[in-house]
C-alpha cells in the first residue's frame, strides 16, 4: 500500500525527519508512537501530501512510485489540532470532505446527522466549534475523517482529548469500520496500551531527528476485548516498546538541554 | 512560501512591464487616434511637458507632499487614538462611531468651505482635511482589527489579572496591526489626493493648485504632468508604507 | 421634423445668471424652433470650452472673451457666436473707510482675486497706474467672500450680480468702495456663447435657430423678472429668490450696456473684442496673435432681425 | 430523533431572538436619545455663546430651511442613493475579484496592482472631468466615479484577508482532495470576510463620495448639487442641509452594511 | 481555600453545570475526571474568573465570598487549547504573564531561559510557534503558567499531548513544584492513573450537566514512585473510579443519543 525509503526532511536547520523506511501492507492497522517532537505529525503530513520530503527519499503509493503531491485527495487525514472551521456548525463541519467531493449537501447533511450519536455529538449538530469541549470539538474533526472514506486512513492523536470510556467506545468503533471496510490505518498515539490494543504493528519513532526505531509486530488474536492489557502477552509487549521509548524520549530529552540547537 | 519562490526581481519586472504595456497603450491610442491634447496627451508629451517644466511641479510636488505627509500622520494618530480609547473604554464606541460615520459620510471636500473659512487658505485647512479623511479609515481598519481577537486569548490574558491596556497592548494591537497597516497603506494614496482636491478649492501652491491653474489655461499637457507627479509621490509614500509593514509583520 | 438633439452647458451652476435660456426651455421656445435642447449646469471643475470642443456639448456659454482667446491659442476648435455680458462684469472692492483710496494705494496690500480672468482685468488696471502686479500681495481667492469681511483682505474681486450682492449683505450699507475696470479705459466683454467650427460650418441652421429661441427666452426674462427666477428657482430651488432677482437686474444692465443698447444682445462688438486681444497678447496671456474673424463669427446673431435682438 | 431536535432548536432561536429584540429596542432607544442630545447641545450652544450664524447656524434654522424646498432634498437623496448603491455594488463586486484574482494569479497581481494604485493616485476631480467627457451627465457618470473610489480597498482587504488563512486549514482542504474553487468558496473567502466588511463598511462611505463629488460636474440633481451650490452661494444654512442630507444617507447605508456584516460574520463578532 | 456551592451555568439553552458542590484546602492536589463534555472546563474558567456562574450560587476564596471576576489575576491557568501568540517566539509567549505582571523583558526572559531545559524545549527559545510540535506547543503553554506563580493553580489537561516519558517527567517535576511551593493544585485529566497518580482527592464529575459524583480521597503516601500504579491499593481506586466513569459516559453517551437535546 505504501512505501517508504529514505526520507528526510528539514525545516531550516532543524532535521525533523532523517533516513525513514517504513511499509505499510493494504489493510494493515500500523500504530505510531514516539517522543513528542520526533517527526510524527511531520511524517503524516507526508504521506497525506502536504509537505514534499527532502530530494532523494522514495515514497511509493499503492504500487506506484510519486510525489507527495500525488497523494492529496487519496488519504483521509485527520490534524492533530482539530483546525474546525468557526463558521460551519458541528454538521457542516462534518460534511466538510464530502462536500469537496461533491455530494449534495443535503444528503451528506442527513449521512452525518445519522453518525452524530456514535459519536455523543447528537443534539448538537447546529452548535459552533467555540460552543462545544475540547473533547467535542475533536470528535466532530475525527467524524469529519471518517466521512471522507478512502483508502489510506491516517489519524494524529485522535482520541487525545477523550476520557476513558468514549476513548473505548470510539477505539470500538474505529476497529469496526476497519473490519468491515478494511481500510489500511496510520495511527498516532502516546498511550502505549492503546497502541498495542489497536494494532496490528507498532512503529516506534527515534528522537528527532525521527526514524523508526523498532517496528513490533502485534500477534494478539483479534477481535481483542478490552481486558486483554492484562493478559502478559500484552504486558510483555507494552514493556518493551515503553523502553524503547524511554530511551528515546530520553534522547532527545537530553539532546534539548545539551547540544542540537535549531540553529 | 510562494513569497519565498518569486523573487523580488522577478515581481519588479513585472510591475515594470505592465507599466510599460499601460504606457504603450496610451500612447498608441493618443498618436494613432490624433487625439488632441485636451481630450487626452501622449506620454511622451506629458514627459517633456513634466520635463520642462520640472522645478515647478517638484517645487509644488514637495508643498502638496509635506500637507499630506502631515495630515496622514495626524490622521494616523487620531484613528489610533480614537481605537485605543474605544478599545480601553468600550462605552465609547456607541459615542464615537455613530458620530465618526456620519462626519465621514459627507465627502471631505463638503466640509471643504468651512475648513478654509475656519483655517484659511493655507497649508493648515489642507492638513486638517487629510487627517479627517484619513482618521476614518484608520478608526475602521483599527476597531476592526482590535474586534478580531480570540476570545479565549483574551480570557488568557485576563486570568493573568492583565488590565485593559495591557490586553490592548500585548494582545489586540498584534492582532489588529495587520488591518491597521492595510488601513494605513490605503490611506497613503487618499491623503495625497485629499490635499490635491482641496488645493484645487483655494490654495496658494501645490500640485492641486498647479492642476487648477492648468485646466483654466487650458494646458492639459501641464494637467497631465501634475497628475504624473502626484502619482510617482503618492507610489513613493505607499511603497514605503508597504515596506514598513513588511518589516513589522513578520509572523504571518 | 424631428427635433434636433442638442445641449447647452453653462459656465456656472443654475442661477439667474443664465435666466433667458431656463425661461427659454420652460416655454419651449427651443421646441418650436425644432430643438430638443438640454441645459447642463456648469462647475468650479468644468471647462465649457473643452466640452464644447470635444463635441461633449453643442453650445457653450463660456468664461468670456479672454477663454475665447485662450482656447483658440490652444488649438481649441471653438467659435464664439455672441457675447452676453457687454461691459466687465468685474469690480474691486474695498473699504471705504480702509487705506485703499485709489489703485495706487493697492501697493503692498493684500489683493484676492480669481485667476480665471478677473486677474487679467486687475493686471490691466494696474498697468495703467503704473502699480507692477509684484508691488501687491495678489492671492487667490477662495470660495468665500469672509476673509474680506472680516478685514484680512484689503481688496476682494466681486462680481455685480453675485459676490457684491453676498458682500453688501453682511457689511454696513455704504461701507464700501468699488474700482470698477471701465474707468480705467478697460472693457472685458464676457460670458461668450460658443460653438464648435465644426458645428458653425456644418449646422448654421441650428446655431441660428438657438440664437432665437434664446434671444426670445431673455426678453421675457427681462420683460417678467419674477417669473424668470421664478423659472430658475424649478431648476434650484435651494437658491436665494432676493440674490437671484437682485441678479437678474445686474445681468440686464450688463447685457444691455455698450454696443448692445443699440445692436441688442448677444451683440458681438468687434472693437471691445480687438482691444482685448491687443490687451492679451501684450502681456502674454495668448502666445500669438489670433484671426479674430474666424474666433468671432457674427453673423449668426446678425441674421436675426435686430427687432427681435433689442431688450 | 432529529425533527424534534430541529423544531426545538429553532424554537430556542426564536427565544434566542425574543430576547435580542428588547435589546435593539434598547439601542434604538438609546440612539434616538443621542441625537435629542446632540440636537439640544447644538441648538442651545449657538443661541447661548451667540456663535454667528455664517459660522454655524441654528440646527432649527437648518431644519426649517430643508422643510421649505423639501422636494430638492428628496429628489437629491434619491438620486444620489441611486449613484452611491450602484457604484457600491460594482466597486465592491469588482474589488473582491480583483483581490481574489491578484490572489491567484501572482504575475496579474504583480503587473496590474502597481497600476491600481496608480489609478487611485490621480485626484478624482481631474478623472471627472473625463468621466463626462465620455459618458455625459449620466447616472453612469456618477456610478462611475463611486465604483473607481469603491473598489481599491476592498481589493487590497480581499488580498489581505486571503493571505492570512491558516496554512493548516489549507492543507486539510487540500488532503480532502479540494480544488481551488473548493479551497476558495469553502475557506478562504469566509476567513477573508470580515476583513472584506471592512473595506466594505469604508466602501459604503467612499461610494457616497464618489456619487457626491460625480455631481460637481454638471449635473442638475442630487445632495452633490445641492452642496455645491450652496457652497458657491455661500448659503451656509443650505451647506449645513446638505451635509446634514448626506450625513443621514451615509450613516443609514453604514448601518445596512454593518448589519448585513453582523449577520454573515456572526463567528467573529467580539461584543 | 476554594469553595463552591450551588453553582450552575448555563449557555443558552445547554446547561453545562448544574449545583456543583466542591471545596479544595490550601496546598491540597485535586484532579478532576469526567466524561468529555461534562463541564470540567467550564468549571475552570468560573475558577479562573472568566466566566460568572449563573446567580445563586456561592464562590469563596481564601475564607471569602466573591465574584468569579475577582479571582481575575490570582489564579495561575492553563487552558485547554495553548493560544500562544502566534507572533511571540517560545521565550516571549512563556513570558507573557511575567509581563503582564510588569516584570522587565530582560529578567523574565532569562528566568524562562532558564526554565526551558527542564521542559525538553532547550534551544528552541526563538521558534514561532508554528514551527513546534504539538506536545511542544503544550509545554510552552504550561511552561507559561507556571511562570505566573500564583497559590492556586488550574492545569486543563495539560500533558494530552506527550509521551509517556515526557509526561512522567512533567509530573514528576509538577509534584516537585507543588511540593516546595505548597500550591494548591486543580487538574483535569482523563487519564485515571495520572489522576491517581498525581491527586490527594479525586473529583469524578457527573455527566452533563456536570456536578460533583465522587469525591475519592487517595490515601497512597507520597513520594510515590512510579510503580506504585501495579500496587493493589492503587488497582482498587482505580476501579472504583472507572466504574464512576464509565456510568456517567454511558449516561452522557445515552442521553445524547436518545433525550436530552441542547435545550
Ligand atoms: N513548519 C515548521 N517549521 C519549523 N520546524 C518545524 C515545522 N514543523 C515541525 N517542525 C519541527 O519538526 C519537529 C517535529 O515536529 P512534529 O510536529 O512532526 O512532531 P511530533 O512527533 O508530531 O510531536 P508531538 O507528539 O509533540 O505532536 C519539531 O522539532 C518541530 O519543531
Ligand atoms: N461558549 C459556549 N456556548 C455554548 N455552549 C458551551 C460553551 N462553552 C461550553 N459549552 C457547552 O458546555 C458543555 C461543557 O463544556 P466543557 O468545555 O466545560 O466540557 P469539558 O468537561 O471540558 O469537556 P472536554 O473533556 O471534552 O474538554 C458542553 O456541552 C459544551 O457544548
Ligand atoms: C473654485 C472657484 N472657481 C471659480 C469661482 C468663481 N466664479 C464664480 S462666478 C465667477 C465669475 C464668472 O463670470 C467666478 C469666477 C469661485 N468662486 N471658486
Ligand atoms: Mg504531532
Ligand atoms: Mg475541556
Amino acid at each position: 500500500m505504501l512505501e517508504l525509503r529514505a526520507i528526510n526532511k528539514t525545516f531550516g536547520a532543524v532535521a525533523a525527519l532523517s533516513g525513514l523506511q517504513a511499509s505499510i501492507a493494504p489493510g494493515e492497522f500500523v500504530t505510531v508512537v514516539g517522543p513528542s517532537g520526533c517527526g510524527k505529525s511531520t511524517l503524516f503530513n507526508i504521506v497525506a501530501g502536504l509537505e514534499e520530503p527532502d530530494a532523494g527519499g522514495i515514497l511509493r503509493f499503492e504500487g506506484k512510485s510519486c510525489h507527495a503531491a500525488d497523494l492529496l485527495g487519496r488519504v483521509s487525514f485527520m490534524p492533530q489540532r482539530d483546525l474546525l472551521f468557526p463558521w460551519r456548525n458541528v454538521v457542516d463541519n462534518a460534511i466538510l470532505a464530502l462536500e469537496v467531493e461533491g455530494m449534495p449537501r443535503d444528503q451528506a447533511r442527513a449521512k452525518a446527522l445519522k453518525m452524530l450519536p456514535e459519536f455523543g455529538l447528537a443534539g448538537f449538530e447546529k452548535q459552533y466549534p467555540n460552543q462545544l469541549s475540547g473533547g467535542m470539538r475533536q470528535r466532530v474533526a475525527l467524524m469529519r475523517t471518517f466521512l471522507f472514506e478512502r483508502n489510506l486512513m491516517l489519524l494524529d492523536e485522535p482520541f487525545g482529548a477523550l476520557d476513558a470510556l468514549t476513548r473505548a467506545m470510539m477505539q470500538r468503533w474505529l476497529l469496526d469500520v476497519w473490519q468491515k471496510y478494511r481500510r489500511t490505518i496510520l495511527f498516532i498515539t502516546h498511550d502505549v496500551d492503546e497502541a498495542i490494543f489497536l494494532g496490528d504493528r507498532v512503529l516506534v519513532m527515534t528522537a528527532r531527528p525521527g526514524s523508526v526505531k523498532l517496528e513490533q509486530a502485534v500477534d494478539l488474536p483479534r477481535p481483542r476485548r478490552p481486558d486483554i492489557v492484562t493478559s502478559s502477552e500484552f504486558v510483555r509487549l507494552k514493556r518493551t516498546l515503553l523502553d524503547a521509548i524511554e530511551e528515546e524520549s530520553m534522547k532527545s530529552f537530553q539532546s534539548s538541554i545539551a547540544q542540537e540547537k535549531p540553529q | 512560501m510562494s513569497r519565498a519562490l518569486a523573487s523580488p526581481s522577478l515581481a519588479a519586472q513585472r510591475s515594470v512591464l505592465g507599466a510599460v504595456l499601460l504606457i504603450a497603450c496610451w500612447e498608441g491610442t493618443a498618436r494613432g487616434l490624433h487625439l488632441p491634447a485636451y481630450v487626452l496627451p501622449a506620454v511622451s508629451d506629458i514627459l517633456v511637458g513634466l520635463w520642462s517644466k520640472r522645478t515647478i511641479l517638484f517645487d509644488a510636488a514637495g508643498y502638496t507632499l509635506i500637507e499630506a505627509i502631515v495630515g496622514y500622520g495626524l490622521g494616523c494618530l487620531i484613528g489610533i487614538g480614537l481605537a485605543v480609547a474605544i478599545g480601553l473604554v468600550p462605552a465609547l464606541r456607541s459615542a464615537i462611531l455613530p458620530l465618526a460615520t456620519a462626519i465621514n459620510s459627507v465627502p471631505v471636500v463638503g466640509y471643504s468651505p468651512l475648513i478654509l473659512l475656519w483655517f484659511g487658505i493655507g497649508v493648515s485647512s489642507k492638513i486638517v482635511m487629510v487627517a479627517m479623511a484619513v482618521s476614518f479609515t484608520i478608526l475602521l481598519s483599527m476597531l476592526a482589527g482590535l474586534d478580531r481577537v480570540d476570545r479565549r486569548a483574551v480570557d488568557l490574558m485576563k486570568s493573568f489579572g492583565a488590565s485593559r491596556l495591557s490586553v490592548l497592548w500585548r494582545l489586540r494591537l498584534p492582532t489588529a496591526l495587520p488591518l491597521l497597516l492595510a488601513g494605513m497603506r490605503v490611506s497613503t494614496v487618499r491623503s495625497v489626493i485629499v490635499a490635491i482636491v482641496t488645493e484645487m478649492l483655494g490654495a496658494h501652491g501645490g500640485l492641486g493648485w498647479v492642476i487648477y491653474q492648468a485646466v483654466l489655461q487650458i494646458d492639459f499637457v501641464q494637467v497631465w504632468s501634475a497628475i504624473f507627479v502626484a502619482s510617482a509621490a503618492s507610489l513613493a509614500f505607499f511603497g514605503l508604507v508597504g515596506f514598513l509593514e513588511r518589516k513589522l509583520l513578520f509572523w504571518t | 421634423a424631428e427635433p434636433q438633439k442638442a445641449s447647452l452647458r453653462l459656465k456656472w451652476l443654475p442661477q439667474a445668471q443664465f435666466a433667458g435660456f431656463y425661461v427659454a426651455a420652460a416655454k419651449s421656445y427651443y421646441k418650436a424652433e425644432g430643438i430638443d435642447l438640454t441645459i447642463n449646469p456648469g462647475g468650479p471643475n468644468l471647462l465649457t470650452e473643452n466640452l464644447v470642443a470635444t463635441g461633449a456639448d453643442t453650445f457653450g456659454l463660456s468664461g468670456g472673451t479672454d477663454s475665447v482667446f485662450a482656447a483658440r491659442d490652444k488649438g481649441l476648435p471653438i467659435v464664439c457666436i455672441g457675447v452676453s455680458h457687454q461691459i466687465t462684469p468685474f469690480i474691486f472692492v474695498t473699504r471705504k473707510d480702509g487705506p485703499v483710496k485709489t489703485i495706487q494705494d493697492f501697493k503692498g496690500k493684500t489683493v484676492t482675486t480669481w485667476f480665471t480672468g478677473a486677474n487679467h482685468v486687475l493686471t490691466g488696471m494696474l498697468a495703467k497706474e503704473g502699480v507692477k502686479p509684484d508691488e501687491l500681495k495678489i492671492q487667490p481667492q477662495q470660495v468665500s467672500v469672509t476673509p474680506f469681511v472680516d478685514g484680512s483682505v484689503d481688496v476682494v474681486t466681486a462680481t455685480y450680480y453675485n459676490e457684491f450682492y453676498t458682500i453688501q449683505s453682511r457689511m454696513p450699507k455704504d461701507s464700501l468702495k468699488t474700482f470698477v475696470a471701465e474707468d480705467y479705459g478697460i472693457t472685458f466683454p464676457r460670458d461668450t456663447l460658443i460653438v464648435a467650427e465644426a458645428t458653425a460650418k456644418e449646422k448654421p441652421e441650428l446655431v441660428k435657430a438657438f440664437l432665437r429661441a434664446s434671444l426670445k427666452g431673455w426678453k421675457d426674462a427681462f420683460s417678467d423678472p419674477k417669473g424668470a427666477v421664478d423659472t430658475v428657482m424649478a431648476a434650484a430651488p435651494t437658491l436665494d429668490r432676493a440674490q437671484q432677482e437682485f441678479m437678474l437686474t445686474e445681468v440686464k444692465r450688463l447685457m444691455t450696456s455698450g454696443a448692445a443698447a443699440k445692436n441688442g444682445l448677444f451683440w458681438i462688438d468687434t472693437d471691445a473684442v480687438k482691444t482685448a486681444h491687443d490687451f492679451f497678447l501684450k502681456y502674454g496671456v495668448i502666445s500669438k496673435p489670433l484671426d479674430l474673424a474666424a474666433a468671432y463669427n457674427a453673423s449668426f446673431i446678425q441674421s436675426v432681425p435686430v427687432a427681435d435682438r433689442l431688450p | 430523533m432529529s425533527s424534534p431536535a430541529a423544531t426545538s432548536l429553532s424554537e430556542a432561536a426564536a427565544a434566542a431572538r425574543s430576547i435580542t429584540m428588547p435589546d435593539s429596542l434598547r439601542k434604538l432607544i438609546r440612539l434616538m436619545l443621542g441625537l435629542a442630545i446632540a440636537a439640544v447641545i447644538w441648538e442651545g450652544a449657538v443661541l447661548l455663546f451667540g456663535i454667528r450664524p455664517y459660522y454655524l447656524p441654528r440646527l432649527s434654522t437648518i431644519l426649517m430651511a430643508m422643510a421649505a424646498t423639501p422636494r430638492a432634498y428628496i429628489d437629491g437623496f434619491l438620486r444620489t442613493l441611486a449613484e452611491t448603491l450602484i457604484g457600491f455594488a460594482s466597486g465592491g463586486a469588482f474589488g473582491v475579484l480583483m483581490g481574489i484574482v491578484f490572489f491567484r494569479v501572482r504575475a496579474l497581481r504583480e503587473m496590474i496592482f502597481p497600476i491600481f494604485v496608480v489609478s487611485q493616485t490621480i485626484p478624482v476631480i481631474a478623472f471627472g472631468a473625463l468621466v463626462v467627457l465620455w459618458f455625459g451627465n449620466t447616472l453612469l457618470a456618477k456610478a462611475i466615479i463611486a465604483f473607481y473610489l469603491t473598489f481599491f480597498p476592498v481589493t487590497v482587504n480581499t488580498l489581505l484577508g486571503l493571505e492570512t488563512v491558516d496554512p493548516k486549514q489549507v492543507a486539510l482542504m487540500r488532503s480532502f482532495g479540494a480544488s481551488n474553487r473548493q479551497l476558495l468558496l469553502r475557506l478562504q473567502l469566509p476567513t477573508a470576510l470580515p476583513q472584506i466588511f471592512v473595506a466594505l463598511r469604508l466602501a459604503a462611505s467612499l461610494s457616497l463620495v464618489g456619487a457626491i463629488v460625480g455631481e460637481w460636474f454638471g449635473d442638475t440633481t442630487g445632495l452633490g448639487v445641492l452642496l455645491l451650490q450652496a457652497m458657491f452661494t455661500e448659503n451656509v444654512v443650505a451647506i449645513w442641509g446638505a451635509l446634514l442630507a448626506a450625513a443621514l444617507l451615509g450613516t443609514g447605508f453604514y448601518a445596512v452594511v454593518a448589519a448585513v456584516e453582523r449577520r454573515l460574520v456572526f463567528w467573529s463578532a467580539e461584543q
